[in-house]
């Protein structure tokens, strides 16, 4: 035991490893949940889930201000938002829906399991451009300021698709007055 | 500093104010508004008195400034008094003056008379720009300022339409010349790069060129507009629709002298230009001539004396063409003082009998003899009558054109002569025809004018009987040698008395009046049968030379026509050519359409029915899922990512 | 103090232990570092049942004045423990599960709800240094990590398989986001004129002068409040669990300890939003115009504070949802985006 | 204080402002929008007051990178060249918005686009990059479309969409020519101060050798510049939108139309073409004389033909216009100041008679040149300005058209003689049309018809006396303008040059 | 940090692969909402992760993963629209039983 703890691994170091594989596979598992369950419900919390670890894993990259974000944003508002549409559709979704999968399952399957295939074979062969980190990282301050410069435009163009987004949403849903 | 020099634009700035005021509060003051205008005018004759003064001393006054800046190149205005200026000077204010009190009898109850005297006042500040200007943009504005206040003046009545349309044909016969006028202005710029007198005459002196013929007749140009010479005389007659005092003050004494004045003033121009010497002075001749013929045949009195102001313009006209620089204005001046007489005269007969046809007055000698005194006295002077005003001048005139350089002078002093005839004979038939014999109309109920119109022409009666004398040989011709100052460039030359000359003008004159006199009082010859005996004359004569008519004929309707073919031009083929742009784009959109109908979308039909055969079997992939495409997306993707594998393995190979 | 002495000895045990153990240093820098953890952890644990119990004996105390009755006052002095036996009574009570319940979401709603509420208190700014994780951004992440207690409700509300604990979770959900909105945009302008979203730099920089001195101050701390208080449901928000109407909104189907936890959140959640008010508002654990600063200050104004919201319940009728909507989205919202734009063109000028 | 952008942008804000003003309280859409016409044209005098001639180059700069990837920048500067457009344009827009009081129909629309047409115009002198000037150019068209084609005359809708068309098509070739000066510059850029000493200094097309017939780039990309300034001028002939839109608009529609939307080619050869492409400019100078002159006498001709009041003033605006070109030929400073002398004089002259046009057509309700007469006696006062303002469009010294016809004569004269002489003679034609017209209106026997016609009331007088004064005051004194203009003129002459150096 | 940038990549794809299947495969339309969300988690995982290790000062990638939230979150809202009205007019939400696009 003692031996272990002694090996090259800091503690800290352990930790990360630990968390991180730890999150990994909660977050595989909860995607899982969001295509297989019969409940669309629990679906969602699957999502919310996924939504989490991701926000833990951005935590462990340094991403602090990303990792509240995404949690502000994808429990607070996207999770919401489908559990609401969950409720709102709930007929639909409990009586007549009694296969949860389409025809092409077999297709499909085949179809994503050659894609990953391709990309696991490719990922770790890679040689990526990876940099030691050096000085300080990126923080809110840097990401803000990165808004109001060199990103004003999308930042201008991404407010309007929301505005945008938000307006549609509303005409869409909106029942027409009699 | 309160020097003579700094107020000199006080002169013309009082009769501005004085026009401001009446324009804006003149409705309000009634009457009263003349005592404004008239108070104004004394004022700048008494301001230009001093001036004068300094004249007769061998002075010259002059101040300038700085007007703009165009570039770096500064234009500059100013204000000179020498001794022309002065004699201007002079006329204008002095006569400008006495019109004005005569105005306060004759616009009596009119219904715009404020009006009438702002319209005065500017006048007499637009006139006093062309007198004081010391450079040829400073007289060109007041040139045009004064065409505006005779057009505003003709018009003044414009309820009438005759009225109305002489206002317009005086301003556009006056715009022709300007335009003269002001591609002289631009040719001066351009050749000397100033317009300023003095130094366009020291500049024209060094002048080796011979380029100086256009500028000049250009210049001229300007003269005959301003000055009724032929061919832009017709507006002067029509003038005539004004106010009568107007036409005395505009249309006799000064504006229509500002031509000649202006041709002297530039003499620089004209001095050792022979071919631009012809040009005026046979255009004056010309005019003095033509205009004698008609004043012999018209009945209507201002048209007698307006065609009587042709004439004796070109007469000064011709005087300065043959080389009489001084001639010129000295008959400037007499004239003025015995027409602005005549005018005023005629306007006091038609105040009193309500006409102006001499065919109905008569024996008015009784009834108004103040006037007909005074008129007597003009006569005389006009007729040029030693010891009188015109006499002095004419004579001037006729001896200058005798002794000129210019080739053709015999055949100009014989016409002068010949018209001098004339002058004498139509100006006695009007002066029997009114004042004498009996009275031919007895509706007509004629009394004499009051004493604010009688006044002012026993003033001018004097004058136009002795302003001659200071040019007389009697004094020595002391008026000549003050006038010289005023042409440095020039040699000043000896006058010789030319008795020949002198005895055959009055011979003329007075064989003139005779034969009026066996005509009209006599009776013994009857003018009716003289007229029927040269018939085709009399008619010509009557009929004015039908200016008007070949003018109407031949530049009024063709410029008409012309200006309408024009905007058919431009709503047909221009504005057609924006609308046929349209259409043809719409066409094009049409003929297209059909094109698309019947042949494209015969071969798209084609197309597409080979193609709905074909795709009955195809279109079971569109399924309307949306994961159906989205699979078929994926594999794409897949097969991309692979290609692009096996690519990087070659290139890593 | 003798819990931190206490604390303070355990690490030092934590860590002879691990020496004497033969773990090379870093190993017992960590386990050290666990030990803090933990008991910062058992900390704010006990701190937070301590709280919500004495919440819950005040609130009764409160109300019960309010109405001219005396509350509870017959277990201990005052009635102090009847909290305690509150709790005795609900950890001892049978553990219902209805028929017909999802199972798993019903059983996870009332442990997640907790979570946030506990992890919320790890930003709690007792004193200068005194806050156990001064995050740069501990604004954003008490605000982030709130959201997730909707999802909690939202468990709860499905979970139960009841036509009443659905409405209610869904009106509480819409609820939460809707006054989500001009609560943090309440405290944007804060945020701006500090220049920072950690506790600690905000409230220094009201080390002299509180936010609340001034009109900005008074308005958005007014509309923090107002939606604060419709955040954690409390009347004149209480639409969600309208008795009246819902029988009991979310919870109803929920007793015994899962009922008590989702008491023990709520209560939680109002120290949290008096938390929040008082540091960024009522300068925490500063006196006013520099004249002192310390930890009970800033108890004392949490404590101020969840009076205020007590008085609030027994003073206000409850509102309609579409009042309750209409009010956030068209009154708050439009006053606070235009506080914001006024604090910034002030700010833009100043600068 | 960003002076410039304030005072492009109150306008605007104005116009926001009514939006939120319900559309029953018309007297308050009126006061409002009013008040801030006035508040733009106090900001215009403060910018002409601030604006110190004799220094150099632009002034009262604003700069802000905004489009960085094509180099485009907010920028805003005057200089001689603009401040008097910028003051005509406020004095105008503010005298046009006392003129719109009888606007009656739909009154809110109707001053939103009103203030939003002046934050057009107003951003359109003062910016100096051409991309804004492009937006700020073609921006002006939409309010004015609906201006025209919504409270205009009967044949609105024709006019409306001839103008917009025309003006569009003058536009779009006016961005090619933006573009390809945008490309060929380099560095790429659209500021406008820099194209002006590129070009100046002939490295703009430094070694480009395309050809077309023989012409160079830069004279194709002058040619799309000159068209599309020419047809907002409008040059013959080009001129048809003129007329109708002029006589389909309301009364400060035209007056807007023709004192500001006219002088913007003018300004546009200003301050791009000539400064930018000198060479080609020089090039095609004989264009600029062949089109001015046919211009100056073919507009002048035409209005004679006019029984269309409005058209009548249209066509002698295309004739005034024409000095312009006249002036700006030559290449000589006095036919450059001409020129600009002419663009600002006729946007008062003109402006103002438009104004007179529709005192009386709304009294009237006709422009029928011939449906009047004898008015003189029964409106005294309405005659007189009338008349002040006719005279001084005919170009009666002492008034601002006689110095800037002058000036053009003047430039025009030692470069091209005969062709200025036959200029020239236009004014016998001008005096022909603007006499004529008050013959048939003012003058002769009164038409029973209007024997009850009330005179020009208070308004009415107040929207024309500012311009009697500023006309006779430019044409007592023209260095109140000349000092503005005149070193800057200096400046561009030095580095343009003369036509044959 | 310890763990490779590669695990990283892996997890993303897995995600991503878990995501692509969802939404290919699921019948309800929310499922394919879901699914879709998953698969842009799994890319904000990869920017964020790309970020650290790339160029940790700068935080483009993070920038990047904030526009992809701020899309997800207008898909999910239009989404939502869109699938309540369609649940509205069809009363079904299945993907395959809305092919009101096929010729």
């Amino acid at each position: 035991m003692t031996e272990l703890f002694n090996t090259a691994l800091t503690p800290w170091e352990w930790t990360q490893l630990i968390s991180f594989y730890g999150i990994a596979a909660l977050m595989i598992v909860a995607a899982l949940m969001v295509v297989t369950l019969r409940n669309i419900f629990h679906s969602a919390l699957g999502l919310a889930a996924v939504a989490l670890g991701a926000a833990a894993i951005y935590l462990m990259l340094d991403a602090e201000f990303l990792a509240f974000v995404q949690i502000l944003v994808y429990v607070g508002a996207v999770v919401t938002l489908i559990a609401f549409m969950v409720m709102l559709t709930q007929r639909a979704s409990h009586g007549k829906l009694v296969r949860q999968s389409n025809d092409q399952k077999t297709i499909s399957f085949i179809v994503v399991l050659s894609l990953f295939a391709l990309l696991i074979w490719k990922i770790p062969t890679t040689v990526w451009n990876t940099t030691v980190s050096t000085g300080n990282l990126a923080d809110a301050k840097t990401l803000g300021t990165a808004f109001l410069k060199e990103y004003i435009m999308p930042f201008e163009v991404i407010s309007i698709v929301l505005l945008v987004a938000l307006i549609g949403a509303i005409v869409l849903a909106r029942r027409e007055p009699k | 500093m309160l020097n003579y020099t700094n107020l000199i634009p006080l002169i013309p700035l009082i009769p501005l104010a004085s026009f401001v005021i009446l324009i804006l509060f003149g409705s309000r003051m009634k009457e009263k508004a003349a005592y404004v205008s008239i108070g104004a005018a004394l004022a700048a004759f008494a301001l230009s008195v001093p001036g004068i003064m300094m004249t007769l001393k061998h002075q010259s006054v002059h101040m300038e400034w700085i007007w703009l800046y165009l570039g770096d190149r500064p234009i500059k205005m100013g204000f000179m008094i020498d001794s022309l200026t002065a004699m201007m000077l002079f006329v204008v204010t002095f006569i400008g003056s006495l019109i004005h009190i005569y105005s306060v009898g004759y616009m009596h109850g009119d219904k715009r008379f404020s009006r009438y005297f702002a319209y005065l006042s500017l006048f007499f500040f637009s006139m006093l720009l062309i007198v004081l200007g010391d450079n040829l943009i400073m007289v060109f504005i007041g040139w045009e300022m004064v065409g505006l206040c005779s057009y505003l003046l003709i018009s003044f009545w414009f309820e009438r339409m005759s009225a109305a349309r002489a206002g317009m044909k005086a301003f556009l016969a006056n715009r022709v010349g300007d335009v003269g006028f002001l591609l002289a202005i631009l040719s001066f710029f351009w050749m000397f790069g100033t317009v300023n007198f003095e130094q366009m005459a020291e500049k024209i002196h060094q002048y080796q060129g011979t380029m100086l013929v256009i500028p000049a007749v250009l210049l001229f140009c300007g003269a005959v507009g301003k000055s009724a010479q032929f061919p832009l005389h017709v507006w002067l007659p029509d003038a005539m629709e004004g106010p009568t005092p107007v036409s005395a003050l505009i249309h006799a004494a000064t504006m229509v002298a500002a031509g000649v004045y202006m041709v002297a003033r530039s003499f620089f121009v004209f001095h050792g230009n022979i071919e631009a010497m012809q040009v005026v002075s046979y255009i004056g001749c010309f005019t003095a001539f033509m205009a004698a013929t008609i004043a012999l045949t018209q009945t209507d009195i201002k048209k007698v004396l307006a065609y009587s102001t042709l004439s004796q313009l070109g007469y000064m006209v011709m005087a300065l063409g043959v080389g009489g620089y001084i001639a010129g204005p000295f008959h400037l001046m007499t004239h003025a003082f015995f027409k602005a007489l005549l005018f005023l005269g005629a306007g006091s007969v038609i105040h009193g009998t309500g006409t102006q046809d001499i065919r109905q007055m008569g024996g008015l000698m009784k009834k108004m003899p103040i006037t007909a005194w005074t008129f007597l006295a003009a006569f005389v002077a006009i007729a040029g009558l030693p010891p009188f005003a015109g006499f002095w001048s004419k004579d001037e005139i006729l001896l200058s054109t005798f002794n000129s350089p210019v080739p053709g002078h015999l055949f100009l002093f014989a016409v002068g002569l010949f018209t001098e005839a004339l002058t004498a004979f139509y100006m006695a038939r009007v002066f029997f025809l009114t004042f004498l014999g009996d009275a031919r109309d007895k509706e007509i109920h004629a009394h004499e004018s009051p004493l604010v119109m009688t006044v002012p022409l026993a003033i001018l009666a004097f004058f136009a009987l002795f302003i001659g004398l200071p040019g007389s040989p009697m004094a020595g011709h002391w008026f000549q040698h003050w006038l010289q100052q005023s042409f440095p460039y020039m040699h000043a030359h000896e006058i010789h008395l030319n008795f020949g000359v002198m005895g055959a003008s009055i011979f003329l004159a007075l064989s003139g009046i005779g034969l009026a006199y066996l005509m009209y009082i006599k009776g013994t010859i009857s003018p009716d049968k003289v007229a029927q005996s040269i018939r085709p004359l009399y008619i010509y004569s009557l009929n004015k030379w039908y200016w008007d008519e070949i003018y109407g004929m031949f530049l009024i309707k063709p410029f008409l026509w012309s200006t309408n073919a024009l905007y058919a031009f431009d709503v047909w083929i221009v504005d057609g050519v924006v609308n046929g742009a349209a259409m043809v784009a719409r066409g094009l959109g049409f003929l297209q359409f059909i094109f698309d109908k019947y042949i494209v979308d015969g071969i798209v039909n084609l197309f597409g029915w080979v193609t709905q055969k074909s795709s009955r079997i195809v279109r079971l992939v569109q399924t309307g899922i949306i994961q159906n495409y989205i699979l078929l997306l994926v594999v794409g993707l897949a097969l991309i990512v692979w290609f692009k594998i096996l690519e990087n393995m070659h290139a890593v190979l | 103090m003798s819990l931190l002495e206490l604390t303070d000895k355990l690490i030092q045990w934590v860590s002879e232990m691990a020496r004497t153990q033969g773990y090379s240093p870093e190993w017992a820098g960590f386990f050290t570092a666990i030990a803090i953890m933990l008991a910062v952890g058992g900390f704010v644990l006990g701190f937070i049942s301590v709280v919500a119990m004495l919440l819950i004996w005040m609130e009764r105390k409160v109300s019960g004045h309010m109405q001219s009755r005396i509350g509870p006052n017959r277990v201990g002095p005052f009635g102090l423990f009847q909290s305690i036996a509150d709790a005795v009574k609900l950890l001892l009570k049978e553990d219902i599960a209805p028929k017909m319940v999802d199972k798993p979401v019903w059983w996870l709603a009332p442990i997640i709800i907790v979570v946030p509420a506990v992890l919320s208190f790890l930003c709690f700014p007792f004193h200068k240094g005194w806050i156990p994780l001064d995050l740069n951004l501990g604004l954003l992440f008490i605000m982030a990590i709130g959201s997730v207690s909707v999802i909690a409700i939202f468990m709860a509300g499905y979970g139960s398989n009841n036509k009443y604990s659905l409405i209610g979770g869904m009106r509480t959900v819409a609820q939460i986001i809707s006054y989500e909105v001009p609560a943090i945009l309440a405290i944007v302008p804060v945020v701006m004129l500090a220049g920072s979203l950690s506790f600690g730099q905000i409230i220094e920089a009201q080390s002299f002068r509180w936010n609340l001195f001034s009109l900005w101050g008074i308005v958005s701390f007014i509309i923090y409040v107002i939606s604060g208080t419709a955040e954690i449901n409390r009347t004149p928000f209480d639409i969600p669990e309208a008795e009246s109407e819902l029988v009991a909104g979310y919870h109803t189907e929920y007793s015994g300890m899962k009922f008590a936890l989702f008491f023990v959140a709520e209560y939680t959640n109002m120290v949290i939003v008096s938390m929040i008010a008082s540091a960024v508002f009522l300068g925490g654990y500063y006196l006013p115009f520099g004249l002192g600063a310390s930890p009970v200050w800033m108890l004392l104004k949490v404590f101020a504070m969840i009076f205020l919201l007590m008085w609030f319940r027994w003073t206000f009728p409850r509102l309609r949802v579409d009042q309750m909507m209409i009010f956030g989205w068209k009154v708050l919202l439009p006053i606070s985006f235009a506080n914001i734009a006024w604090v910034g063109i002030w700010m833009a000028l100043k600068l | 204080m960003p002076l410039l952008s304030l005072m492009t942008f109150i306008p605007l804000a104005g116009a926001l402002v009514l939006l939120g003003v319900p559309k029953s309280r018309t007297e308050t859409i009126k006061w409002v929008g009013l008040g801030f016409t006035i508040i733009a044209f106090i900001l215009s005098v403060i910018v002409t007051l601030q604006y110190v001639p004799t220094q150099p180059g632009f002034q009262m700069q604003e700069y802000y990178s905004w489009i960085p990837q094509i180099h485009v920048n907010y920028h805003l500067g005057v200089d001689g060249i603009s401040v008097p457009m910028i003051l005509l344009t406020g004095l105008i827009t503010m005298l046009a918005g006392v003129a719109s009081w009888n606007i009656k129909i739909r009154v809110k629309e109707y001053w939103v686009l009103f203030l939003f047409l002046e934050t057009g115009m107003m951003g359109t002198f003062a910016c100096l990059d051409l991309f804004l000037f492009y937006i700020f150019w073609e921006i002006m068209l939409v309010p004015m479309y609906f201006l025209i084609g919504i409270w205009g005359g009967p044949r609105k809708e024709y006019a409306a969409i001839k103008f917009f068309l025309y003006t569009l098509a003058g536009g779009v070739l006016m961005l090619i020519g933006f573009l390809a000066l945008y490309f060929t510059s380099e560095p790429h850029t659209l500021s406008i101060p820099l194209l002006q000493s590129l070009g100046q200094q002939g490295k703009l097309f430094a070694g480009n050798n395309f050809r077309f017939y023989g012409l160079t780039l830069p004279h194709l990309v002058f040619l799309a510049l000159f068209i599309g300034f020419a047809i907002k001028v409008p040059v013959w002939p080009f001129h048809t939108w003129l007329p109708d839109a002029h006589v389909e608009a309301p009364t400060p529609i035209s007056v807007i139309l023709a004192a500001v939307l006219l002088k913007m080619g003018g300004y546009g050869f200003y301050r791009i073409s000539h400064p930018i492409l000198p060479d080609a400019a020089k090039h095609f100078s004989w264009l600029f004389l062949i089109l001015g002159i046919i211009g100056i006498v073919y507009g002048a001709f035409v209005a004679l033909a006019q029984t269309d009041f409005k058209k009548m003033v249209a066509y002698s605006s295309v004739s005034h216009m024409g000095f312009i070109l006249l002036g700006m030929s030559a290449f000589t400073i006095e036919g450059f100041i001409g020129g600009y002398y002419q663009m600002f004089s006729h946007g008062i002259l003109t402006g103002a008679m438009f104004l007179l046009v529709g005192v009386l057509y709304d009294r009237a309700h006709t422009r029928d040149l011939n449906a009047f007469g004898g008015l003189a006696a029964k409106v005294p006062v309405y005659t007189f300005v009338l008349s002040i303002m006719a005279l001084g469009s005919l170009g009666l010294p002492g008034m601002s058209g006689f110095i800037a016809e002058f000036f053009t004569f003047l430039g025009a004269f030692p470069v091209y003689r005969e062709m200025t002489m036959l200029a020239v003679l236009t004014i016998v034609v001008t005096a022909g049309y603007i006499l004529f017209m008050m013959q048939r209106v003012l003058l002769g026997p009164l038409n029973e018809k209007w024997a009850n016609m009330p005179d020009i009331n208070a308004r009415e007088l107040l929207t024309v006396v500012p311009l009697i004064v500023i006309t006779i005051a430019l044409g007592v004194c023209p260095s109140l303008l000349l000092n503005i203009i005149n070193p800057v003129m200096k400046t561009m002459m030095v580095a343009i040059g003369p036509l044959h150096p | 940090m310890i763990v490779p940038l590669a695990h990283f990549l892996i997890l993303s794809l897995i995600i991503f692969c878990i995501g692509l299947y969802g939404a290919l495969t699921r019948r309800n339309a929310v499922g394919i909402l879901m699914s879709v969300e998953l698969m842009l988690n799994a890319a904000n995982i990869n920017l964020v992760a790309f970020s650290r290790f790339v160029s940790p000062q700068s935080g483009t990638g993070q920038i990047f993963a904030v526009f992809v939230m701020a899309l997800a979150a207008a898909s999910v809202a239009v989404g939502l629209a869109i699938v309540i009205c369609i649940y509205r007019n069809h009363r079904t939400i299945a993907a395959d039983k809305i092919d009101l696009m096929k010729w």
